[in-house]
């Protein structure tokens, strides 16, 4: 079992949960933490493809730099999305 | 020699400390008091185990880096561990109180 | 890596699924905040451990991050908490 | 013997996955994918990734768990808080078969890959002398492939303009935090030092792990910290100039290097570490001010006008100040 095996599978498995969760939760920030969740998933898998006994590979690091600042903008657009459509929805309740 | 005896009991106490710490976690009746029991045991744990590792590098820049390290954190999580502290509620504040008295 | 880090490491990891068992059994907000704390430090001191007895630069500047940014996470968790008690009268079960 | 530590390790993250996945309350989940984010960056140490390490912790730890937090508090003010609850029946069969296809999808692969990979190891140690910086991550991203770099500052631009495109009132809400004095003790320690990591961070970005985006995303933790004590200052912050200058910096460079060298984001030869620590530093500030606006607008107050009246407001606002 060596290091990269080992978070292969993690990242499948955290890919996996993460789908189901998308599909089954109804409620949009459970969807929205299981499709961050699916990203991890993803790039677990690619850094473990580019660790080979020390001598790492540093391109898919930069990739994968790159994807989780781009996730965090990209989960801020959909966080931004989710409070329009409550607000459509419902009236505020005075706070 | 001497070294190697001293780094396996610092971090023996270390260890010690930090499984404290999260057995105190899981026993204690009262949020306040886990809080209390987490955010020491740790910070002596933590204090141990920076101690541990500072002794065995070779260049003093990192020790010392790892000493500031462990005043950092210990300050920052005993201001967290009392903000947290002023905002459990009352009622369960001094549930602990009561009992005694 | 030195044996003895080895089991440093493992013990560290066993005292944080510890602590995390009463993070998933903790009744009221609080304890979920404990979680938060729980990680912060044990992170910060695995992290130390990792270093390989300070070999590794990297790590140790790591921890300087995890310490740093431990407060943002419980300082926003603590705004939260602080509006839910005091407006909406829920009190302080575990409703969220 | 070392693999003891990454299996804990691997099964911990899925544990509290399935935690943060599956747990019906959604405060609970959020907390749980805070301390998933840590335990990845954890991970990423043990796959000799530090750079993604830092970034996770900064990023996946601080400032997701602030937004998702930030924004479940707005929600309670919108609408009754709903726990999720499991979808009808047909769903479940159908997305286990779905995902046991892909997960021996992803399996499978794996060992392939993992037989198989070259990987680019090689070509990028060998041309690493000529780039100017001694950290392969720093090479890789703002020399060999500076062009996606620049497309990804353009990406992160374009979320801020798409997210003010949908005229959420920019009213920051009074967070009633009262101020007590350990707050403002952790912000007298906290901010200083972020700012203070965030720029060795930046400088030792050319030889060491850290970087651009390391340094940003601790600068932006340090003002949504700032922003949550409620210190009035910020709101000055929002201005353009600020949020738009890693673009432009970066334009600017790519414009500049054409012309210096005829080709787009090629560096004359010896001046490369220069042009990568200006582009690096612009990058930098701007980053911390574009994630640090993207976490005001999932915190700030919103009034219940429909979406079109409030941009019709802005619009008479400015006509009148400028009549």
């Amino acid at each position: 079992m060596s290091v990269d095996s080992i978070y292969f599978i993690t990242g499948a498995i955290l890919f996996g949960m993460g789908f189901i969760a998308l599909v089954i939760r109804t409620n949009l920030l459970h969807r929205l933490l299981a499709v961050n969740i699916m990203g991890v998933g993803v790039f677990m898998w690619f850094i473990a493809g580019a660790y080979q006994h020390g001598a790492t590979d540093s391109v898919p690091h930069a990739l994968v730099l790159t994807g989780i600042v781009v996730a965090v903008s990209a989960t801020a657009f959909a966080l931004a999305l989710l409070l329009k459509i409550h607000l459509a929805e419902n009236k505020e309740r005075p706070s | 020699m001497i070294l190697d005896i001293l780094t396996a009991l610092l971090f023996g106490f270390g260890l010690f400390f930090f499984l404290a710490g999260s057995i105190g976690l899981l026993r204690f009746p009262d949020v306040i008091s886990r809080l209390h029991a987490l955010t020491k045991a740790d910070n002596v744990g933590l204090a141990c185990i920076a101690l541990a590792v500072a002794i065995n590098t070779e260049n003093w820049m990192i020790s010392l880096k790892l000493m500031l390290l462990w005043l950092l954190v210990l300050m920052i999580s005993s201001l967290l561990s009392c903000l947290i502290a002023q905002r459990v509620p009352k009622p369960q504040a001094n549930r602990l109180r009561e009992e005694q008295c | 890596m030195h044996t003895l880090l080895i089991i440093a490491a493992c013990g560290l990891i066993l005292a944080f699924a510890i602590g995390l068992v009463r993070v998933v059994r903790g009744p009221t907000k609080g304890d979920r905040l404990l979680s938060l704390q729980l990680t912060g430090t044990t992170g910060i001191a695995l992290l130390i451990v990792l270093s390989n007895f300070g070999e590794n630069n990297a790590l140790i500047n790591t921890a300087f991050v995890l310490a740093l940014l431990a407060p943002i996470t419980t300082v926003a968790y603590l705004s939260v908490i602080k509006t839910l008690s005091a407006t909406d009268g829920r009190g302080e079960s575990d409703d969220t | 013997m070392l693999a003891v530590i990454d299996l804990s390790i691997a099964t911990i993250i899925i544990i509290i996955a399935a935690f943060s996945l599956f747990s019906r309350k959604i405060l609970s989940s959020i907390i749980y994918f805070i301390a998933f984010g840590l335990l990845v960056s954890l991970a990423w140490i043990r796959l000799g990734a530090p750079d993604v390490a830092i970034a996770e912790a900064a990023i996946g730890a601080g400032l997701t768990g602030a937004l998702f937090l930030a924004t479940w508090k707005r929600l309670q003010r919108v609408k009754a808080p709903e726990t999720g609850e499991a979808a009808s029946s047909i769903v479940l069969p159908l997305s286990i078969s779905l995902l046991s296809l892909l997960l021996t999808a992803f399996v499978v692969g794996s060992i392939f890959n993992s037989v198989s990979s070259a990987g680019l190891a090689s070509l990028v140690n060998e041309t690493l002398p000529q780039s100017g910086v001694s950290n392969p991550v720093t090479a890789v991203l703002l020399n060999f492939r500076s062009f996606d770099t620049l497309l990804e500052i353009a990406v992160l631009f374009l979320t801020m303009l798409a997210i003010r495109a949908l005229a959420i009132d920019f009213a920051i809400v009074q967070v009633n935090i009262k101020s007590s004095i350990f707050l403002q003790g952790i912000l007298a320690l906290v901010v200083p030092l972020s700012i203070i990591a965030g720029a060795y961070l930046l400088w030792i970005g050319s030889s060491e792990p850290g970087g651009a985006f390391q340094a940003g995303a601790i600068w932006a933790g340090a003002l949504v910290i700032m922003q949550l004590a409620n210190i009035k200052f910020l709101f000055r912050l929002h201005n353009n100039g600020l949020l738009s200058i890693g673009l432009g910096v970066f334009i600017f460079a790519a414009i500049a290097t054409y012309l210096l060298t005829g080709s787009v984001l090629m560096y004359p030869a010896d001046q490369a570490k220069f042009w990568i620590l200006a582009i690096e530093t612009a990058a930098a500030v701007s980053i911390a001010f574009i994630l640090y606006e993207l976490f005001c607008v999932s915190h700030s107050s919103v009034e219940t006008k429909p979406a079109v009246s409030v941009a019709h407001d802005r619009m008479a606002t400015e006509g009148a100040n400028k009549s």
